[in-house]
C-alpha cells in the first residue's frame, strides 16, 4: 500500500501507475470478454471499415472490430510479457546469484552457460524453440524466457558480487548466517532496485520481441490477437487501413512509455538515498 | 537495356530437373527450354521440338527438333541430349521431381540428331503436357557426363545465367544463340527483395521495371500508382481446404458434404484475398473446367449443412484442427480464419495451427492433420494435375487418404483417351463426382501477378505463371 | 595477456556447446532439406530417390556421425558445404559478414553519437521540459518495433518524396562506396534509432550518477568550464554502463538483423541465417551460428578490455 | 587595509524555497593576506556549505545564497563581488586565485585521468601552458609537494596512489596556480595520524612560502590548534564565536564552544588513560581470547600461469591476550594489518598460521555458540539498508539457530535501552538513524548474542566527535556491566587513551610495542611508537611547525618462502614491553 502511495507521489510514477493502470483494466476487460464487439466476430460486410461511431478504431480484413481486439490483445500480449520477463527474471536472478554467491566453478559454469545462450542470435533462438513446440502463447513466453535469462542473470551477477564484499555480509558472517539466509536477505533484498528497473525494461523488450515474433509467424496462433499479431498483420494494408497499423502502435508505444515512467519511479523509491532525501 | 526485376523469393537450386519451387522454375524457364511448352491458353506449342505426333496406338511419340536450337555454349541441341535428359530424369538416382510422370516411357530412340522417338508402354497423353513442363528441359549431354547440372546452368533459354548469390540477386544476359531469338532486352537483373511492400516501394520510385507479386493485399495497390501497370491472370494452382477423409468424423460423407456446402467459397476468396481470384472446383483448366455453380453445394446452403451434420449423427458438431503454413500462400491464416468462423455456424469449433513451412510439409506428407489449407500446384493436364492423390497408386495417396474407385477408373480412362472431346467429358465427370464425395473442398484460383512500369513492353502472363515471355519484352523510353 | 589467454582458452568449450546445442535443436524442427527443396511434392520421392537425395545432402547417417565429421571437418578448418550456395560454409558467411559488420557498426555509431549527446543533454537539464522531451523521445524510440519504422521511412520516402535508395543489387563498400552508403543509411537508421533510445537513457541516468561525485565538484573548483567538466571529467565515468550496453546490442547485431534486412533487401548475416534455417541448410545454419557466437564472445571480451580502458580501477580476472 | 575576502551576512539555502530551508544563516568573516582561518563545529553545522558558498560550488549541489555579500580581493588590488558575479567570470576565479581541497581525497580525484592530465588542466586553463610545457609544470608541482619519483607517478591513475599521495595530488592541484585563498575542506580527516602529519607539515610549509590565506575546516580542535590564527566555531549555521586562537582556545565564552573544547578527546600522552583494568597477576583468570603466532599471508599471483610469486605478509607472527572485562587497543598506521588480525579472529580471512583460544566466562552468563562478535568501522555499511531493525537485531539469533520469540523481543528492547535508542527504533530502518545511533545499532547487535569478545575495528573514526565521546562512554559502560573484552582497533590515539587498558602497535604486520596503556604512551619504547605518538596533534601544541618526512609506507611484499627473524622482546616494567630494534 505504502509502495502505491509513494508511486503516486512521484511525477513519472503517477504517469507512468496511471498507464499500466489503464493498461492492467484494458486487458482485465479483453479477458473477460466484455469489449465492445466480440473480437473474434467477423461482420464480414463491413470489413476494412475506417474507424467511424460503431467501429472506434475501424475493422480489419475480416470486419472485426479493432477496439476489441486490442483490448483482447493487451490481455495477450500482456501475458506473455508479464509471464516471460516473470520466468526470466526468476531464473536468472536465481542463477546470477549463484554464480555470484559460490564463485569459483560455479561462476564459471554459470557464466558460462550463458554465454552459449547469450552467444546464440535471439530470434534464431526463439526460431528453433518455436519450430520445435509449434507457435502459441506458450511457446512466446518459453522462448523470450530463454532469450533473456542470461541478461537478468548478467544483471544480477556484477551487483550481487559487490554486495557479497559489504560490510554487512561480512557482519553477517561473523554471526554464522547460513548462506541461504545471507542470499535472500542481503544480496537479493538489495538487488530489488535494479531488478525492478531491468525488469520494466524487460517487460518493453518482451512486448517488442513478441511483436517480432509475430512478425516472422512465430507468434500467437490466430484468430487470438496480440498487439503484435496485429501490427505485422497490418503491414501490407498499411496504405489501405492505416489505422490497422495506427492503434495498435500506439498501444504498444503507450504502455512502453508507461512502463518505463513506472521503472523509473520504481527505481528513485527504492534507492535508500532517494528515500533519504525525500524524508 | 537491362530489365531490373525483383521478386521476395528467390530460386532454391539450379538443376531444372529436381526443383520445384515456385521461384526456382520462373529463373529456369529462362534459361532451359522443354521440348514443347504450353501457350497462354495452355495450348502445347513448339519450344526445342518444332512438330510431334502420336502414333496411332498411342503407344509412340515422335519430335523433330528445332535445327536452330542451340545450348548456351554454342553445341547445338541434338536427339542424343533429349535421351540424356530423359534418361536422368528416370534414373532413380537423380531423384528427379517429374519422374512419375514419365514412367511409361519404355525407351527412347533416335534415329538421327534431330528425331527422338519415345516408345511408351501404355497410351499417355497427359505426357505431352507433362514434357511442356521446364521440368523435363533438355540440358547437355556433354554436362550430365561431367556431373555439372545444378551447378553451372546451361540451357538453350532465352538468357543465360552470369551471376547467382542466393538470395540476394541473379545477373542473366541475353543469349546471342537462342533459336527464338534476338530477345528484346540485353540482359536482366534481379533483385530479391523479400518484402513486397518494399518491392512496391522500389517499382514506385523506378528503380525496378518489372516485378513479381505474390501477395494481393500488395498487388492491388499497384494499379493506383499511374506510372504502373498490374498484369494478373488466373492462375492453375488452388486453394483447397484439404478433409482427411481418415479421420473421424471426415469419414463420414455426410460430414465432408456438409462441411462442403457450410463454406462460402466466394466469402473466403473476397476476405483473404480481397475478391482477388476466382471460385474453382477441382479442374482449374479453362478448357477442361466445369462451371462451378453446376458442383456439389457450390451456392453455401448452412440448413442443408445441418441436416447433413444431423443425419451423419454430428448434430452437436465436432472440434478439429486445421494447419496451415505460415505465409505460403500469404492467404493461408486468413483463409483458416474465414472458414473458421463460417463452420462455427454449423458446430465445427476448428483450431487453427499455422507452422513454418518444413514443418508444415512434413505433417502433410505424414497426413497428420485433420485439415489442411494449400495452394497446391496446378498443370495444364488433369491427369497429371490428380493422379497423384486420386489414383490407387497415386504416389500421395496417402496424404488424400481417400479411395473410391470410380476416381480411380475415371482417371485411367482420361489417361488413354486420345480425343480432346472424350476426355473433356470424362475429367467433367470426374470434377462432378470428386466434389460431391468431397474429399476436399476446393475454394478458388486466385491470380498470378506481375507489376510493371508501363514503359516495359511485350510481356505475355499465363496461368502457368512463366515469365518465358520476358525473352521478347522491351523497354521503351 | 594472461588474463587475455585466460578468456580465450573458454572459447573452445563456449563454442562445443553452442555446437551441440545448435546441432541438435536444428535436427529437432520437422521437415529436411529434401522437404525444404521440394516442398509438398517431396512425397513423390520413392524410396531410392530419397536415400540418392539424403546422402546429397548428407543426412543419411545417424546424427552422431554426422555430428563427429562435422567437428573433425572444423578442426581442419572446414565448416562444411552449404548446399544452398554450393559452396563452403565460411566463404559464404564470409561474403555476407561485411555488410552486417558495417551495418552494425553504423547503427552503433548512429546510437552513440545521437544517444549519448542526448542522454548528457537531459542529465544536465535534469527534470527541466528539455529533460522531459528527451525521455519521451527516447521512450518512443524504444517502443518502436523496427519493422514498423522501416515501413514507414520506406512509404514515406517512396509514395511521399518518390525517392529511396536502390532496394537490392547490394554494393559492396569496395566496390561503390557511395551506392553503399546510400543503401546502408536507412536500415542503420532503423536500427540505430532503437538503440540510440536506449543509449540515451542509460547515458542519462549513468550521467546523473557521476555528476553528484566529488571529483566533478573537484574539476569545478579547479576553474574547468562546465563543458569540460561535463565531456572531460564527468561522460568518461559514466561510459561503462553505455559500453555494456553497446556491446550487448552491438552482438546481437553481429548476428545479423532479420527484420531490417529482409524489408531493406539486404543480404546480411541475419536473413542468411533465416533462410538457412527455412531451407534445411544444416551446414550453414551451424556453421553461422558458431560464426555468432564467437563474435559475441569477441565483443565480449572486447568489452571488459574496454572496461579497463575507461577505468584503471578495473582489474580483470579478479572476480 | 581592505582584507583579502569579506563575507558578511551569509545565507545559504537549499531546494525549492532556500529561503525557507536556510543551513547557513548569517555567517560573517573577514581573511586577511596570509591569515588562516579555521571553521570548527560539529557535523552538519554548514562549514562545508559556507567553504562551497565562497567559490559559488553550492549552486551545483542544489544550493542558493539566499542573501549576504562576500568581496574578493583580486591580485591587482581590485575588488572581486562573488555573489553577482557570472558562471564564466567565476570559472576564471576558481583555481587560479581560489584553491578548494577536499576531504576525501579517494573521491575527490577523477579515477579515470591519470593524475598527471589532471594536474595539467590547472596550467592549461590558468596558464595557457599546453603540451609538454604543461607537463613539465606538473611534475614540478608534484615535486612541490614532495611525491618522489614526480615524473612517473604523472602516469598513475589516482587508485595506484595511497591516500596520502592522494591528499598531496590534490594540494599540488590546488596550489598549481599560486591562488591567494585556499579553501581545505577537512583535509585530513580520511587520513591516519602519521599521513596527517605529514599534510599538515605541507600545507604550513607552503603557505609560509607562497604567503597565501587559507580556510581550514576540521573537527579537530588538535588540529586547529597547530595551524589557525583565528578560529570559527559553527552551530546550526550560525557563527556563534569568532576570534583570535588562544582566545577561543583558552577562554571559549559560547556554551557550545565550551562543550567542544571539552567533547573532543584531546591526547595527553597517557596521562588519562583508564584505571579500572588491573590485570590480575597470579595469572588464575583464564584469557578470553588468546592469539598464539598469528600469521596472515596473501599470495600474490602473476605471469602466464599465475603462479605465486611472492606473499603480502598482512600479519606476520602476532601473539597477544584478551583477559575478559579487559580493553586491548590495537594501533598502527594504515595497512599494517590492523584489520586483517581482527579479520582473522572472526575467521572472516583464513590465517595461514597460529592458533587461537578463547576462554570460557564466568559461570553466571549462558554461554554462547559465538563467544567474538565484531562492530565495524562504518556504521552505513554495516546495516543492511533494506532490513528493518528488528530483522538486523534478530538475524544473529536466526543464525545460529534460535526463535523469535518474546524473550529475544526482550532483549531487543532491553540492550536498545542499553545503548540509549528509542523504544520505537525496532520498525524502523537504517537511513532513518544518524551514524552515531547507527553505531549504537551495532553495538546492540553484536551483544545479542552474549559475546565474551568484541572487537571493534575503527568503530568510531567515521563518528562526530561529540558523538564519538558518547560512543566511547557506552562502550566503556557495557564493558562493567558485562564483563566483555574488547579488541580496539583504532588510529586516533587520543581516543585510544580513553579506552584502552592495554595497548599493541603494531607496524609491518608485527607487534613491535605491548603493554600497558599508560606506559606505552607516557614513555613509548620502540622508535615507530614514539613517532606515531609525536604525530598527534595536541590543542596544546600551538602553531606548530610539523616536519616532513617523505619516507616511502613499507612494503609487505615478500618472497616466497621469506621467514622474519624471531623477535627479540624488551621488558620494561611489569607490563611493557618492545621489540628490540636494528
Ligand atoms: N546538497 C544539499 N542539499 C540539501 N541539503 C544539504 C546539501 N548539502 C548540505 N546540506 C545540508 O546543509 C547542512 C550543512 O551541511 P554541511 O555539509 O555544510 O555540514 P558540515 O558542517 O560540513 O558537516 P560535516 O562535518 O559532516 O562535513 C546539513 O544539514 C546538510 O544536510
Ligand atoms: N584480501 C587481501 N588480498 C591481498 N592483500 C590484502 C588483502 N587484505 C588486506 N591485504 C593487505 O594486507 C595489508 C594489511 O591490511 P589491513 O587492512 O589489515 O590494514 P589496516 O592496518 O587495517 O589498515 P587501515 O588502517 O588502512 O584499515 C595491506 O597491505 C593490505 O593491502
Ligand atoms: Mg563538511
Ligand atoms: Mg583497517
Amino acid at each position: 500500500m505504502r509502495i502505491f502511495r509513494a508511486i503516486f507521489a512521484h511525477p513519472s510514477g503517477r504517469i507512468g501507475g496511471v498507464i499500466v493502470g489503464l493498461y492492467l483494466i484494458i486487458a482485465a476487460l479483453g479477458m473477460l470478454g466484455l469489449t465492445p464487439h466480440n473480437p473474434l466476430a467477423q461482420f464480414r460486410v463491413d470489413r476494412l471499415h475506417a474507424p467511424n461511431g460503431a467501429y472506434w478504431m475501424g475493422t480489419d480484413l475480416f470486419g472485426r472490430d479493432v477496439a476489441s481486439r486490442l483490448m483482447a490483445g493487451v490481455g495477450q500480449s500482456f501475458t506473455v510479457a508479464f509471464f516471460s520477463v516473470a520466468f526470466a527474471s526468476l531464473a536468472g536472478t536465481a542463477l546470477g546469484l549463484a554464480a555470484a554467491w559460490f564463485g569459483r566453478r560455479w561462476d564459471g559454469v554459470v557464466m558460462r552457460v550463458m554465454d552459449v545462450l547469450l552467444a546464440f542470435p535471439a530470434i534464431l533462438l526463439a526460431l528453433l524453440i518455436v519450430a520445435v513446440a509449434g507457435p502459441g502463447t506458450w511457446t512466446s513466453v518459453v522462448a523470450i524466457t530463454i532469450v533473456y535469462t542470461p541478461i537478468f542473470t548478467r544483471v544480477v551477477r556484477g551487483p550481487a558480487l559487490s554486495l557479497k564484499a559489504r560490510e554487512f555480509v561480512d557482519a553477517a558472517r561473523t554471526f554464522g548466517s547460513s548462506s541461504s539466509y545471507i542470499v535472500t536477505r542481503h544480496l537479493l533484498l538489495n538487488l530489488v532496485a535494479p531488478l525492478t528497473v531491468q525488469v520494466t525494461l524487460a517487460l518493453a523488450w518482451a512486448l517488442l520481441t513478441e511483436a517480432g515474433l509475430s512478425f516472422l509467424g512465430l507468434g500467437i496462433q490466430p484468430p487470438a490477437a496480440s498487439l503484435g499479431l496485429m501490427l505485422s498483420d497490418s503491414r501490407n494494408l498499411m496504405e489501405t487501413a492505416p489505422w490497422l497499423m495506427i492503434f495498435p502502435g500506439l498501444a504498444i508505444m503507450i504502455s512502453i512509455l508507461g512502463f518505463n515512467l513506472l521503472g523509473d519511479a520504481l527505481r528513485d523509491i527504492l534507492d535508500p538515498k532517494m528515500r533519504r532525501a525525500a524524508a | 537495356a537491362t530489365l531490373h526485376m525483383a521478386w521476395a523469393q528467390d530460386a532454391t537450386g539450379l538443376d531444372p530437373h529436381k526443383q520445384t519451387a515456385f521461384s526456382s522454375l520462373r529463373l529456369l524457364e529462362l534459361i532451359y527450354e522443354p521440348l514443347v511448352r504450353v501457350d497462354a491458353s495452355l495450348q502445347i506449342v513448339p519450344a526445342i521440338a518444332t512438330s510431334w505426333e502420336f502414333s496411332k496406338d498411342g503407344k509412340a511419340l515422335t519430335f523433330k527438333l528445332d535445327p536452330k536450337a542451340k545450348f548456351q555454349g554454342g553445341a547445338a541441341v541434338t536427339s542424343a541430349d533429349v535421351k540424356a535428359s530423359f534418361e536422368r530424369i528416370l534414373d532413380e538416382k537423380t531423384s528427379a521431381a517429374a519422374r512419375a510422370n514419365f514412367l511409361s516411357i519404355a525407351s527412347i530412340d533416335t534415329p538421327d540428331p534431330a528425331t527422338v522417338v519415345f516408345h511408351l508402354s501404355q497410351p499417355d497423353v497427359p505426357i505431352l503436357t507433362a514434357m511442356s513442363d521446364v521440368n523435363a528441359a533438355i540440358v547437355p549431354a556433354s554436362e550430365i557426363k561431367a556431373g555439372t547440372i545444378g551447378t553451372a546452368a546451361i540451357g538453350s533459354g532465352p538468357f543465360k545465367l552470369d551471376k547467382w548469390d542466393p538470395n540476394a540477386k541473379e545477373v542473366l544476359s541475353a543469349n546471342k544463340d537462342w533459336a527464338g531469338g534476338p530477345t528484346g532486352v540485353d540482359g536482366i537483373e534481379i533483385s530479391v527483395l523479400p518484402d513486397e511492400t518494399a518491392i512496391l516501394a522500389a517499382l514506385r520510385t523506378k528503380q525496378i521495371d518489372f516485378a513479381l507479386l505474390n501477395d494481393p493485399l500488395v498487388a492491388t495497390l499497384v494499379p493506383k500508382e499511374a506510372s504502373l501497370q498490374l498484369n494478373r491472370v488466373p492462375v492453375l494452382s488452388y486453394h483447397v481446404l484439404q478433409l482427411n477423409p481418415s479421420r473421424k468424423p471426415m469419414t463420414e460423407l455426410k460430414v465432408r458434404q456438409a462441411i462442403s456446402c457450410a463454406i462460402d467459397r466466394q466469402e473466403v476468396l473476397d476476405t483473404a484475398s480481397l475478391g482477388e481470384g476466382k471460385v474453382t472446383g477441382p479442374l482449374t483448366i479453362p478448357a477442361m473446367a466445369t462451371d462451378p455453380s453446376q458442383l456439389f453445394c457450390y451456392k453455401r446452403d448452412v440448413e442443408k449443412a445441418k441436416a447433413l451434420m444431423k443425419e451423419a449423427g454430428y448434430a452437436d458438431g465436432f472440434s478439429a484442427t486445421v494447419i496451415g503454413a505460415t505465409g505460403e500462400p500469404p492467404t493461408a491464416a486468413a483463409e483458416a480464419q474465414v472458414i473458421q468462423s463460417q463452420l462455427a455456424e454449423i458446430g465445427v469449433k476448428l483450431d487453427i495451427k499455422m507452422m513454418e513451412l518444413n514443418v508444415y510439409v512434413d505433417a502433410w506428407l505424414k497426413g497428420d492433420f485433420d485439415m489442411a489449407i494449400a495452394l497446391n500446384g496446378g498443370r495444364a493436364d488433369p491427369y497429371t494435375m490428380y493422379n497423384r492423390y486420386w489414383t490407387k497408386a497415386g504416389n500421395l495417396q496417402k496424404v488424400a487418404n481417400y479411395i473410391d474407385d470410380t476416381l480411380d477408373s475415371q482417371m485411367q480412362r482420361g489417361r488413354a483417351e486420345t480425343d480432346p472431346a472424350k476426355r473433356k467429358v470424362i475429367f467433367a465427370e470426374f470434377e462432378k463426382h470428386l466434389a460431391e464425395v468431397s474429399p476436399w473442398i476446393w475454394l478458388y484460383t486466385s491470380y498470378s501477378y506481375t507489376a510493371q512500369q508501363k514503359n516495359v513492353a511485350g510481356f505475355v502472363p499465363t496461368p502457368t505463371g512463366t515469365l518465358f515471355s520476358l525473352g521478347k519484352v522491351t523497354i521503351g523510353q | 595477456m594472461n588474463y587475455l589467454m585466460r578468456r580465450l582458452s573458454t572459447f573452445p568449450l563456449v563454442l562445443l556447446g553452442v555446437s551441440i546445442v545448435v546441432f541438435v535443436a536444428i535436427r529437432m524442427v520437422p521437415g529436411d532439406s529434401i522437404t525444404a527443396m521440394l516442398g509438398t511434392e517431396a512425397g513423390l520421392l520413392t524410396p531410392a530417390q530419397r536415400d540418392s537425395l539424403a546422402a546429397y545432402f548428407g543426412i543419411d547417417q545417424p546424427w552422431f556421425i554426422q555430428y563427429g565429421r562435422w567437428l573433425l571437418g572444423i578442426l581442419h578448418g572446414n565448416l562444411g558445404i552449404s548446399v544452398t550456395y554450393g559452396r563452403p560454409v565460411l566463404d559464404v558467411i564470409l561474403e555476407r559478414f561485411p555488410l552486417t559488420l558495417e551495418l552494425a557498426l553504423l547503427s552503433m555509431i548512429i546510437a552513440l553519437a545521437v544517444g549519448v549527446p542526448a542522454g548528457v543533454f537531459a542529465a544536465t537539464h535534469n527534470e527541466k521540459p528539455s529533460d522531459l522531451v528527451v525521455r519521451v523521445v527516447a521512450m518512443i524510440g524504444q517502443s518502436t518495433p523496427n519493422f514498423v519504422l522501416a515501413l514507414l521511412i520506406i512509404y514515406a520516402l517512396s509514395a511521399g518524396f518518390g525517392v529511396l535508395p536502390a532496394m537490392g543489387q547490394f554494393a559492396p563498400l569496395w566496390q561503390d562506396p557511395l551506392r553503399n552508403l546510400s543503401q546502408l543509411i536507412l536500415p542503420a537508421i532503423t536500427l540505430g534509432f532503437a538503440f540510440a533510445a536506449s543509449v540515451t537513457r542509460i547515458s542519462r541516468s549513468a550521467m546523473l550518477d557521476v555528476l553528484s561525485d566529488d571529483y566533478v565538484r573537484t574539476a569545478r573548483s579547479k576553474g574547468a568550464s562546465a563543458r569540460s567538466v561535463i565531456w572531460r571529467h564527468a561522460l568518461p565515468n559514466a561510459l561503462i554502463p553505455v559500453v555494456t550496453l553497446s556491446g550487448i546490442e552491438f552482438g546481437y547485431l553481429l548476428g545479423g538483423a532479420v527484420i531490417v534486412e529482409q524489408i531493406y533487401a539486404l543480404p546480411g548475416l541475419g536473413r542468411m541465417v533465416l533462410d538457412a534455417i527455412l531451407q534445411r541448410d544444416y551446414a550453414l545454419v551451424q556453421g553461422s551460428v558458431l560464426f555468432i557466437a564467437f563474435n559475441f564472445m569477441i565483443v565480449n571480451l572486447l568489452v571488459d578490455l574496454a572496461y579497463v580502458a575507461l577505468d584503471p580501477r578495473i582489474r580483470l580476472g579478479e572476480r | 587595509m581592505i582584507p583579502l575576502l569579506s563575507v558578511s551576512n551569509l545565507r545559504v539555502g537549499f531546494g525549492r524555497n532556500p529561503q525557507a530551508n536556510e543551513v547557513v544563516r548569517g555567517v560573517s568573516f573577514d581573511l586577511a593576506d596570509g591569515e588562516t582561518l579555521a571553521i570548527v563545529g560539529e557535523s552538519g553545522s554548514g562549514k562545508s556549505v559556507t567553504a562551497l558558498s565562497i567559490n559559488r560550488l553550492v549552486d551545483f549541489g542544489g544550493g542558493r545564497i539566499t542573501n549576504g555579500s562576500m568581496k574578493l580581493k583580486r591580485a591587482d588590488g581590485s575588488t572581486f563581488d562573488l555573489l553577482t558575479a557570472t558562471e564564466p567570470q567565476l570559472t576564471k576565479i576558481r583555481g587560479a586565485e581560489i584553491g578548494m581541497i577536499f576531504q576525501e581525497p579517494m573521491t575527490s580525484l577523477n579515477p579515470v585521468l591519470t593524475i598527471g592530465r589532471q594536474i595539467e588542466e590547472s596550467f592549461r586553463l590558468h596558464r595557457g601552458l599546453t603540451g609538454r610545457q604543461a607537463t613539465a609544470a606538473a611534475k614540478d608541482a608534484l615535486d612541490r609537494v614532495r611525491i618522489p619519483d614526480a615524473a612517473r607517478r604523472l602516469k598513475y591513475t589516482p587508485n595506484q596512489l595511497s591516500g596520502g599521495m592522494l591528499q598531496r595530488v590534490m594540494i599540488a592541484i590546488a596550489l598549481a596556480c599560486n591562488p591567494r585563498l585556499l579553501i581545505a575542506d577537512e583535509p585530513t580527516t580520511a587520513l591516519d595520524v602519521t599521513v596527517q602529519a605529514q599534510i599538515m607539515a605541507l600545507l604550513a610549509e607552503l603557505k609560509r612560502e607562497t604567503g597565501m590565506s587559507m580556510i581550514f575546516i576540521t573537527h579537530d580542535i588538535g588540529l586547529v590548534a597547530g595551524i589557525a590564527d583565528k578560529v570559527m566555531v559553527m552551530q546550526n549555521g550560525e557563527a556563534v564565536e569568532q576570534g583570535e586562537l588562544n582566545q577561543v582556545l583558552d577562554h571559549p565564552r559560547h556554551p557550545y564552544t565550551q562543550h567542544l573544547l571539552h567533547a573532543v578527546p584531546h591526547f595527553s600522552s597517557g596521562r588519562a588513560t583508564r584505571a579500572d583494568g588491573q590485570r590480575d597477576k597470579d595469572g588464575s583468570t583464564e584469557p578470553a581470547l588468546k592469539v598464539d603466532g598469528l600469521v596472515v599471508r596473501f599470495p600474490l599471483k602473476s605471469g602466464f600461469f599465475s603462479h605465486a610469486t611472492g606473499a603480502v605478509h598482512a600479519v606476520d607472527g602476532v601473539d597477544f591476550d584478551l583477559m575478559p572485562g579487559e580493553t586491548l587497543a590495537i594501533v598502527g598506521e594504515s595497512g599494517s594489518g590492523k584489520s586483517t588480525t581482527a579479520r582473522a579472529v572472526l575467521g572472516l580471512v583464513n590465517s595461514t598460521r597460529g592458533t587461537f583460544s578463547v576462554g570460557a566466562r564466568k559461570a553466571s552468563v549462558e554461554q554462547s555458540a559465538l563467544p567474538v562478535q565484531m562492530v565495524f568501522q562504518n556504521p552505513y555499511a554495516s546495516l543492511n539498508p533494506r532490513l528493518s531493525i528488528e530483522s538486523i537485531l534478530a538475524e544473529p539469533v536466526i543464525a545460529t539457530g534460535g526463535r523469535v520469540g518474546a524473550g529475544t523481543r526482550t532483549k531487543m528492547a532491553l540492550l536498545l535501552e542499553r545503548v540509549g535508542l528509542p523504544k520505537n527504533s525496532l520498525e524502523r530502518y537504517p537511513h532513518e538513524f544518524s551514524g552515531g545511533q547507527r553505531q549504537r545499532l551495532c553495538i546492540a547487535r553484536a551483544l545479542m548474542l552474549n559475546p565474551s569478545v568484541v572487537v571493534l575495528d575503527e568503530a568510531v573514526s567515521a563518528l562526530d566527535v561529540s558523538v564519538q565521546a558518547k560512543v566511547l562512554e557506552l562502550l566503556v559502560d557495557l564493558q562493567r556491566e558485562f564483563g566483555l573484552a574488547y579488541l580496539f582497533i583504532s588510529h586516533d590515539m587520543a581516543v585510544v587513551e580513553r579506552i584502552a587498558h592495554r595497548i599493541a602497535v603494531i607496524y609491518a604486520g608485527q607487534i613491535v610495542e605491548i603493554g600497558d596503556a599508560a606506559s606505552v604512551l607516557s614513555e613509548p619504547r620502540h622508535s615507530y611508537t614514539r613517532k606515531l605518538i609525536a604525530a598527534v596533534p595536541t590543542i596544546d601544541r600551538r602553531h606548530e611547525r610539523f616536519e616532513l618526512d617523505t619516507r616511502q609506507v613499507t612494503s609487505l611484499v615478500r618472497p616466497l618462502g621469506f621467514e622474519p627473524a624471531p623477535a627479540r622482546w624488551e621488558q620494561f616494567g611489569v607490563d611493557h614491553m618492545a621489540r628490540v630494534e636494528g
